[in-house]
This record gives structure tokens, C-alpha cells and sequence, in this order.
């Protein structure tokens, strides 16, 4: 039975059920309980944004707030997860990957090819990206083509909370190390969720809208933006196929090349930083396996290479948006060879 | 200690407009016209206004998200921050800081710090510069209890030590992170051992009594100038508001914030130790604050009325060179 | 005065005529002198491959032994180059950046724009990357995309000695935070060097071999390995022209634009792993601007998606190589739309 | 102490073991057989030996790139790791990690590492399993004088204390960390204070000396195991090749390793107290010392024999599932 929850109550009801399924499933972070050794209520938190609040009631001490290490606790989750525990660790902003982010790539990413295959590390870190909510340089980074540089990662972006509680789920069962990236300004958007527990498979993209112009491949919130492009530009004809990649590692290049072997155009909006990102990584991908197919050049869509700025004025016009989505569109339908 | 009348009143201008300072973006938070993330320092006031007091413009500060109160007692305008805080052009970093970065190299302040446990390298850096440099200038850097765990301070108290750099590490343990607490978070009873196993002096003072945290810090900042190495100082207080605006503390004991603003207050112990030891009456210390309040209305007035930055300024100063 | 020095010792070379020039510039780093403490030899050992092995005996206390505390030190060469010190701190293998990232490029990278322009930090931080030394998964990796993709840094990446002097002398000029990436495997390579100081511009590629069939783009050693691969097909009557980039950030466009305008195919050679690398920033940026000119699909020549493995047999096979290079650019010629 | 006879030659086999393994594996290094960085344990034995003696295949733990001598104690098989060490696809892990990654999860062993400090937040994780799952397991992790400067070992040592986790932290302070002495890295004089800044016992004991450390092992591990929380055991000890090979050493004083294997010798000291005890008798240690000899000689031939992985292994093993 679906109904309409926010995609923070998917991310929650995904925790749950999965806690509820398997009693080796423990969350730990900073303050995702909240309220540990005061002398007021205990699970106060949730985290910051009370994503988590409501698990330590129902879960005791298998939700457990850590000191401000990430290092540590982040470590310690990797280390359980060899043991034996599939922990989820919440790194609570991505912007924090910095002081911890040895475990993850060099530790996590590499047990199973280092140790020859006699490993498993079934570890999800769950952490908050993304741009919009006036929280300045060092909160609002999106960082994942960092872990998905890094061989013996995955790594998950969704969308909508139907994707979040599905994809999450399925991280939590994984036998590899997860970087579960949840963008911050979709915390409170709403979709249709089941209740019951569900997963969604890793490396399918989603078709979020089809068409036969253009090609717009998108993640994250970046998502929303074009398919608000793609509604105005349908009133004047133009049709967009959007593809929502919802994992970029694994990643499903056959839905990608698929697309634009029909579209003959590329558009890829990705809210990270330009250069070495997910726009470089599709572009380059359809250069080299679908050139012929090309009636236009590629175009991408990102915000400038800066820090994201702290005023909301420079903020707004940092983050890539419907309107230079279209814009973008209707250059690559203008090209004429 | 020993302190003149200037200095005390000093002090108490700059606490009451530290305070004057955080209860107001309390309020103007609330109207929703201040963006972001914005954490008070109301409360912990005598800690940066009794270190600062012996550093001079030579002298540099580290500091935390949780930066208002040292930004001031290093004396960085009071506009210019307010101004940032609402994210405009006249802002001391231009609007593309706020709360969380907040900085001012020309005055020592090398910056409020979204990353908890970012300041202190930073601050060894400082020192380092200038004990290579030979300017006698000494970094302070301010960490909390959660800050005191993060391995970043941790390796920082043995890179000072060993280097003998002229740093001090001023622990503010306000006895929270976030919504944990440090008796949860922290191992031991006192921070102020851990500099211990570095070979570090550590000492524990109350800061809410600003003479306690003056000496302490008279004692390590007079030590690190003369080159006797590094010091940590772990001052016990407490915060007033939530972690951010917009935290309901609901983690905190009924009445807890109620009882330490009638009994611990900082500001009033000073107020009560001027007067009664009549170096001062009432009258002068009611004069300095309704100046405070002038100053803070006018710099949020201008803050209000300030330009935004422009859509041109989005690319400018990411490098010096590029 | 050119004579023929090594990598290494053009590398010395560098740091020793800035310290003498500049008393603001001192080295730290995990044995840059090696022997602190100890009751035999000072100046001992010069990082773990001797490359500034003498640099202590010259400049004494200005070249700094540290502790295994890169967060701490690199930081603190951080925090000391926004007062006053032009430092150059040593990240033994670029591999560890993970327990100091944070310093890096939340601090120094963002200093700039977070305070508004009021502020440069330069501070040059020496790496060694890259495979080839049977160093296995944790001591082999490139990962300059990651620091290509942080906005507020620049990042270096010589292929000759010739460069490596310049273009290091100019990272400590440079008034802003640079990661200068040293490939382990070149160190002993030689070349002809000026005796004298100079600089190299950041953001200009170097011509390597003009050519007019096919442009190769290439950096750090994947450069040796395209020019192997050129002598080789220019006996078949195919002209490759190869484009060392240098600099990753900034990164000259134009060149690499200008090039596959007059070839119309593009290669190009990177040593990181395959997703979201130069690999897929160049293709994508030609992609996009150079699309009319291609004749063909652009091809990248990579690792496979994988760590770096231990046994020489795997590791031979992990690294791209001539073979490999001229492989594809035959498959680019042959290519018939 | 408390110790069987059969305990006491286990111990005296494995310390031999792990030094044949060692001295031998210099000698090939030199031919150019064995490929990479390797790093030597030899001169530390009795401190893998006298801690792992305590443990069973339900205990975990994680070493270091110094890790031939943890793999030796923690029951890896040797032929594996020698296979290893030269790359050979029947190695302990396929010859894709070689010496610095050398695991295996079976015996609890849960990797080399060659990163400093990467250790110990890997074991707080299996010690928080053990806890969680009620295994009454413990985690080990060794951790050098240099690795004690490392954040991540710092930050591991609250967390250990703050969630009394069963976990030993075992500091081998052999005195350098690659050319730099830990006189002048480490600040202070014992690494063991460190731990009472975490409110986590610490003791130092003489690395040199089989009996101190495993009696400090026992009492340490005991407390884990029941529900006593961590300890910090620092051995005082020093390592007998360069920090890798091909390391000349300059930096130690003239003659330091010839009065080192001459006079503090872990593996003489206990045969020398197991003889004079007469426990044991000279013959019943040589006897041994010959079967090692042939252990090791056996894993030597049959390493460099093995086959070489195929290409075809390249791309497997990175993920389960992709
Ligand atoms: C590396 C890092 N981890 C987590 C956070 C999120 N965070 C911001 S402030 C804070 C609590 C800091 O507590 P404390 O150091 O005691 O300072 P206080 O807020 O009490 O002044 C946390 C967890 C962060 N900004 N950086
Ligand atoms: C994070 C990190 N920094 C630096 C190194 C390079 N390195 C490898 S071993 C070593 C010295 C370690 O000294 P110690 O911890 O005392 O162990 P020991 O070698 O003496 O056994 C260094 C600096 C590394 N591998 N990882
Ligand atoms: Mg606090
Ligand atoms: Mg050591």
C-alpha cells in the first residue's frame, strides 16, 4: 500500500524496517540519537535534521551517538562490518568526508581486492550533500564523484523518496561499502512510498520522463530541475528524455547510450563542481560509445568552479536550475552541424 | 590580578556587546531574515574576552562555528560581522562567508570554522610562522568538548609540543555537542588532561568567572611568548542557547539554562565584582550598555539596509591568480 | 647552463635555489631531513627516496622533520602560509591524503572566497603518486582528479625535469594553495635543465610532438608512455600530436581545443582510475566545444576500475602502456563513420 | 606468570618462527626476488607472541605494515604469507596485496596496513561487533611509536574508553618512526600516559622481555574479555633492520643494533630463563630452531615455485557484487 511520505520519512522508514529485518543492522553518528549523558530527553536529535529521530525509542542502544571523530567511529563501522555487524554510519554532512575519508577509500574501498577476494565489507554510510539551504562552503559541497572515482565504492544519489527507501534498503543488504548521498533541499519533498519493504536494484537508471529530442541525464535534486525544464519546453515541442541515474557506481551506462542512440543529443546537469564530476563522466562515456549517434555536441550543466557562497543571492545563481537547463536544451536543438 | 580600571571596563564593554551581540540575532533570527546556520555564543563571553585582553594585532586567533564572541574580543567591526551575517556586499568577507566564516586577517581573526577541529593546525601554523619569524606573536585557537575529540586537535597538542610553538589551546567545554553531552562524548572528567600525555601544562579554570580565565591566560599566553612552549586551558562554562538557532534543547534538564542565567552569568559576576569593589558604580556600567545597544541597533539597521552582492561577484576571489 | 640532471634532482634543485631566494619558503615533512632525534646521522634519509636528502644540511631548522600527524603539519603549513611563510609541506604518497584532506581543501582551498578575497595561502604541498614500484593498492594511487575537482586549488602534474623545476619554483610563488604531483617512477628519469631559476607558467600545455592526425592528450608519465606509442605508429605513416597538460587546474582548454580542431580525434592517456578522471574531463570538454571538428569517437586509455594490485604480473598489466596507446589510436584512424 | 611448559615453547616456536621468517626474507630481499616495500619485525617478537598467546580465532586483530610477526602469532600460515610476500597467486591474498596488506579473517587477522594509524578504528569496530554480537571477543591493534602521532589512533583511544569497548591498544616504541626518533616526535616520555587522558589504564613495559608483556597482555585482554573496557600497553622495544630494506640506518648510533641483538635479545632472554629454569633443555630449542629452519626453507622454495597470477585475476575481487 503506497502513500505519500517525505523522502526524510523514507530514509527513516528504510532504517526501521531493515533494523526490524536484521538485528545485525546498528546505526551510529553524531547525535543521531541525540540527548546521550544529558540530563534531559534522550533521542532529542536525529541528527541536525531530525532524519533519524524516533530510532534510538524504538531501537535502544542499537542507535548510538559517537563523539566527534569520524575518523573513529567511521572506522569502527568498517571495522564491525568485517566482524560480522552491517553498521550504518551517519557522516553527517558530506563536507566532513575530509578528516575521515582514509577509512572509506583506503580502508573500506580496498579489503576485498587487497585480501584477494576473502573479504566483505557491508557497511553503508549514509551523509547529507547539496547546495541550497545557506549553510556556506563547507556544508553544501556534493563530492560524490570523489567516491565515485574511488574503485570499491558504490555510491547512491536518489532522487524521490520512493527511490530513497528502495535504494537504501537494498544498500543496507549489499555486501560492499555504500556511500548513501541524501541531498539536504529534498529532505521534505514528497512522493509515494510503500509501506512495505521493497529494494531497487543498484546501476538501473530511471527513466523519469521520455522523449525522442533530447537526451537530459541528470541525479539528485538535479532531477527536479530538468524534468521543471522539461514541462516548459514541452509546451513548445520540444520532448525531453530524462534519465535519472540514481547509483554512479555501479552505473548504468546501457540506459545512457540507449537514449541518446534515439536522441542523437546529450544534455548532463550535475550539481557538483565541473571539473572530474558526473558530467565529465557521462559526457565522456557517450564520446567514446555513442559518437555516431551525436547530431549535436554535448552539453553539461553545472554550477561555476567556486566554493558555494553563503549569500542566498550568489547561492541561487550558483546551483544549476530549470531555466538554465532549458536554456541549455534549446542551444543543443539549435545546433546545426 | 593585576588589571587596571580600563581593562575591566574594557572587558565589560566587550562581553556586553558579545552578549548584546548574540541575543539580538536571537531575535532577528526568529523573523527568518538571517540565513543559514547561526550558533550563539551567549554565555561563554568571559572565555574569548579574557584571552583576547593579552593578545595584540600580532597576535592571531583560530576559531570555531561558534565564532561571534572571538571575532569581537579580537576586534573585528562589529558592522562589517553583522553584516556578513545577513550575507551582504559590505559584509567583512564580502557575503560569501557568514556566521560559520566569518574572518579578518588584518586583526588576527583567522577565521570562524564550519569544520569542528579545523582551527587548531591552523593555529600551529600561525604560531609556527611566528616563531620563525621572530615577531614574538603568540595563536591562540579555541576548540570545544566536542572539538577535543576530533583527531585533528589531538595530533595538534603533540605537534605544538614538540615544535615548543607558541600556541595556546583554549578548550571551551559548554558541556554539549550538539545534543550530546560531553560526560557521554569525552573520556576522563577534565580535557585538561589530555595535554598531560603531551607534555603539555593543562589547567582546568570556571569560565564564568572572567579574573579566572584573565590569569589562566595571562600565565600561558605571558609563557608561549617568552618561548615556553604551548598550554592548554580548559574552561568549564556553559551555553545559553540551542547548538543553532532553532534547537528546542529539549536534551537539556528543565530549568537548566534558566538557573545558570541567574546564578553563573558571567557578565553579572563581573558586574558585581566592579561594583562592590567599587571601582566602578552601576551608573558607569549602565552608560556602557546602553552604548552597546546603540551600536549593535545601528549595525543591524545597516545590516538590514545593506546592499546584497552582486550576481558578478559569484566568480571573483577563488583565486589569486587564475 | 643546461646539463642533464634527473627528476629528482631537478625536483631539489627547485626547492633549494627558492629557499635560497626566499627565506619565507622552509620544508616540512615526515623525514624531508631525516634523523631528528636520533643519536646517529642528521639529514639522513630526504622523504623515504631521498629526494631532498642535503636540503637540511644547506637550510638547517628551516627544513622540519615531522610526526606522523599529516593533519596536524599539513595544516600547519596551512595556517602558517596565511602568515607569513611561503611553506612546502610534503604528503609522503599522495595516498594518505585521506587522514588530511580536510585541511586541504576545506581550509587552504576555500580560504580565498570564504573571507571574501582577503586572504592567500601559499603553500605548496609535494606529493608522490602513481604506480609502477610494486607499492600495492594504498601507496600507488594518482587521485589529482579528486584535487582537480576542489575549486581554490591548483594542481601540477610534470612529466620531465625540465618541468618539474619550473613549474615547482612557480607553485612556491604562486600566492595560492598548489598540490604538486611527483610520479614515483619518474624520479630517476633524466634531462636537460638550466642550471639558473626559472618558472613555468601554470595553465599552458606543452607541445610535445606536433602532429596532424591524431591529438593524444597525456600527463605525469602516461606523456613517456605516448610518446613511445607515437615513434612507433609514425613508422606506419601515422602522425600523433601530443599534448602534455601540466597543469590540471588550471588546465589550458585552448591548446587541447586547437589541437583536435586541426587533428579531428582525440586519445587521451590517464593514469587514474577511469570514473570521473582527466580522462573524462578532457573528452567531455572537447565534447562539448570541439564537437565539429571530430572525425571520429573519443577514445580514453586508463587502469581499469580497480585498486592498484600487488603482484608485478597484475600491476604490469593495470598500467596503461605504448602498446595500449597505439592500439587506440589505430582503432581512432580506422575509424570510418 | 602463570604458564605451561607447553605455552612456553609455543611462544619460544613462534618468536623463532617469526625471526627466521625475517632474517630470511632479508636475505632473499637483497637477491631482488621479492618485489615492493617490506618491513621487518625482527627484534619485536616477543611482543606479537606474548599479546596473541591470549587470543583465540573468536579474537580479532590489526596490524600494521610491520605485520609479518601479528600474521606469525595470530596463526596465518606461513607458506601463504611467504607466497605473498612474493606475489604468487596461491598467497594469503591472491598476491594482490603482498607484505603490507597481508590478512586473514579466518584467524582473525584483520590485515597489515599501510597506513599509519589505520588500525585502530578498524579494531574498535571489531570490538564493538564482539560486544554487540556477545562473542566475548577482543580486538588487539598494534600501533608504533609513530603511529601513536596519528589522529586516528588518538580519536580511537576515547572512543574505546567512552563506549568501554574490548579492545587493547598495544604501542610498539621501537624508538623510530622510519629516520625519525620517537625523542623527537613524540612528546613526552611514556606513550602509556597518553591513555589516562582518555581515562583508559596505561603501562609500559619492556618489549624485550617475553614474560612482561605477556603478563601485561593477560591482565589487559582478561579485562576486555570481561566487560572491563580498553588498555594501553606500550613495549619499549627496537627493531633490528632498517625501517624498510634497502634502509641503511645512518641515523642510529654506531654499534646501536650490534649491543641491541648482543645484549637485549627477546628471543635469548627466554631461552636463557627457559634453560637455566631448566624447564628445557638447550636441545629441546635447538630441535626446534632446526624445524623452523625447514618451515621456512619449505615456504622460501615453495613461494618462488609458485605460479604468478593471471592477467584474468586483474579486474576480480573488487566488488561482490557490480
Ligand atoms: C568534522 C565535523 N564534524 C561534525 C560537525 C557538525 N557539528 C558542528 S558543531 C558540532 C558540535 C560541536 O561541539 P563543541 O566542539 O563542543 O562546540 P560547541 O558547539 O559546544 O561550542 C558538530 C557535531 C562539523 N561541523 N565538523
Ligand atoms: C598516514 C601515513 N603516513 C605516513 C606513512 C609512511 N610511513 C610508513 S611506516 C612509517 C613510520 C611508522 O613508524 P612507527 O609507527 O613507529 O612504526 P614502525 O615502522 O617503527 O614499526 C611512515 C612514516 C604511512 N604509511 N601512512
Ligand atoms: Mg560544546
Ligand atoms: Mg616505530
Amino acid at each position: 500500500m503506497a502513500r505519500k511520505i517525505t523522502f526524510q520519512q523514507a530514509i527513516r522508514e528504510a532504517l526501521a524496517q531493515e533494523m526490524e529485518r536484521d538485528e545485525s543492522v546498528i546505526l551510529m553518528g553524531e547525535d543521531v540519537a541525540g540527548g546521550s549523558g544529558t540530563d534531559g530527553e534522550m533521542d532529542a536529535w536525529g541528527g541536525p535534521l531530525g532524519i533519524t529521530k524516533g530510532l534510538w525509542s524504538k531501537f535502544g542502544d542499537r542507535v548510538m551517538d559517537t563523539p566527534i571523530s569520524e575518523s573513529a567511529f567511521v572506522g569502527a563501522a568498517i571495522g564491525a562490518a568485517t566482524a560480522g555487524l552491517r553498521p550504518v554510519a551517519e557522516l553527517m554532512f558530506i563536507d566532513f568526508m575530509g578528516v575521515c575519508f582514509d577509512q572509506i577509500f583506503n580502508q573500506a574501498a580496498k579489503f576485498r581486492y587487497m585480501f584477494g577476494g576473502r573479504a566483505v565489507t557491508p557497511v553503508v554510510i549514509r551523509t547529507m550533500f547539496g547546495a541550497g539551504l545557506r549553510a556556506a562552503a563547507q556544508h553544501s559541497q556534493c563530492l560524490y564523484p570523489i567516491f565515485t572515482h574511488i574503485p570499491g565504492l558504490k555510491c547512491v544519489v536518489p532522487s524521490t523518496p520512493y527511490d530513497a527507501k528502495g535504494l537504501l534498503i537494498q544498500a543496507i543488504r549489499d555486501d560492499d561499502p555504500v556511500i548513501f548521498c541524501e541531498h539536504k533541499a529534498l529532505y521534505q519533498t514528497e512522493g509515494d512510498v510503500p509501506e512495505e519493504s521493497y529494494t531497487l536494484p543498484f546501476g538501473e537508471a530511471n527513466y523519469v520522463r521520455e522523449g525522442d529530442d533530447v537526451t537530459v541525464v541528470a541525479l539528485g535534486r538535479m532531477v527536479h530541475m530538468a524534468s521543471e525544464a522539461a514541462d516548459e519546453l514541452a509546451n513548445d515541442g520540444i520532448e525531453c528524455e530524462i534519465i535519472d541515474l540514481r547509483t554512479t557506481s555501479p552505473l548504468d551506462e546501457e540506459t545512457v547510450l540507449e537514449s541518446v542512440e534515439k536522441t542523437g543529443r546529450l544534455l548532463v546537469v550535475d550539481e557538483a563542481s565541473p571539473r572530474c564530476n558526473m558530467a565529465t563522466d557521462i559526457s565522456a562515456l557517450v564520446a567514446q560509445h555513442a559518437f555516431g549517434d551525436l547530431k549535436a555536441p554535448i552539453k553539461m550543466v553545472t554550477p561555476p568552479h567556486t566554493p558555494v557562497p553563503f549569500s542566498p543571492v550568489l547561492e541561487d545563481r550558483y546551483i544549476p536550475d530549470s531555466g538554465r537547463v532549458a536554456t541549455a536544451v534549446r542551444e543543443v536543438m539549435a545546433y546545426k552541424a | 590580578m593585576e588589571i587596571t580600571k580600563e581593562q575591566l571596563l574594557k572587558a565589560y564593554r566587550e562581553m556586553r556587546t558579545i552578549r548584546e551581540f548574540e541575543e539580538r540575532i536571537h531575535v532577528e533570527f526568529a523573523t527568518g531574515d538571517i540565513p543559514g546556520f547561526v550558533h550563539l555564543y551567549a554565555g561563554e563571553e568571559a572565555i574569548a574576552v579574557g584571552v583576547c585582553l593579552h593578545l595584540d594585532e600580532n597576535d592571531k586567533i583560530a576559531s570555531t562555528h561558534r565564532g561571534h564572541g572571538h571575532c569581537i574580543a579580537k576586534g573585528c567591526d562589529v558592522h562589517g560581522m553583522m553584516a556578513e551575517i545577513y550575507g551582504k556586499k559590505n559584509g567583512l568577507c564580502a557575503g560569501k562567508g557568514g556566521s560559520m566564516h566569518i574572518a579578518n586577517l588584518e586583526v588576527g581573526m583567522m577565521g570562524a570554522n564550519g569544520i569542528v577541529g579545523g582551527g587548531p593546525p591552523l593555529a600551529c601554523g600561525a604560531a609556527l610562522a611566528a616563531k620563525k619569524l621572530g615577531t614574538k606573536g603568540v595563536a591562540v585557537v579555541f576548540v570545544g568538548d566536542g572539538g577535543s575529540n576530533q583527531g585533528t586537535t589531538l595530533e595538534s597538542l603533540n605537534l605544538a609540543s614538540i615544535w615548543q610553538l607558541p600556541c595556546v589551546f583554549v578548550v571551551e567545554n559548554n558541556g554539549y555537542a550538539e545534543a550530546t553531552s560531553s560526560k557521554y562524548s569525552v573520556a576522563g572528567t577534565d580535557i585538561a588532561e589530555r595535554a598531560k600525555g603531551f607534555d603539555m601544562p593543562g589547567v582546568t579554570v570556571d569560565g564564568h568567572d572572567f579574573c579566572a580565565v584573565y590569569d589562566a591566560a595571562e600565565e600561558a599566553i605571558g609563557r608561549a611568548r617568552e618561548g615556553g612552549g604551548p598550554t592548554l586551558i580548559e574552561c568549564k562554562v556553559n551555553r545559553y542557547f540551542g547548538h543553532f538557532e532553532g534547537d528546542a534543547q529539549t536534551y537539556r534538564g528543565p530549568d537548566e539554562v534558566k538557573n545558570l542565567r541567574e546564578n553563573r552569568d558571567c557578565i553579572e559576576n563581573l558586574a558585581r565584582s566592579l561594583t562592590s569593589s567599587s571601582l566602578v558604580t552601576p551608573e558607569d556600567l549602565a552608560k556602557i550598555d546602553e552604548e552597546v545597544k546603540a551600536l549593535i541597533e545601528d549595525a543591524v539597521a545597516k545590516a538590514k539596509a545593506a546592499a546584497e552582492p552582486g550576481v558578478e561577484d559569484l566568480e571573483t576571489d577563488v583565486y589569486s591568480e587564475y
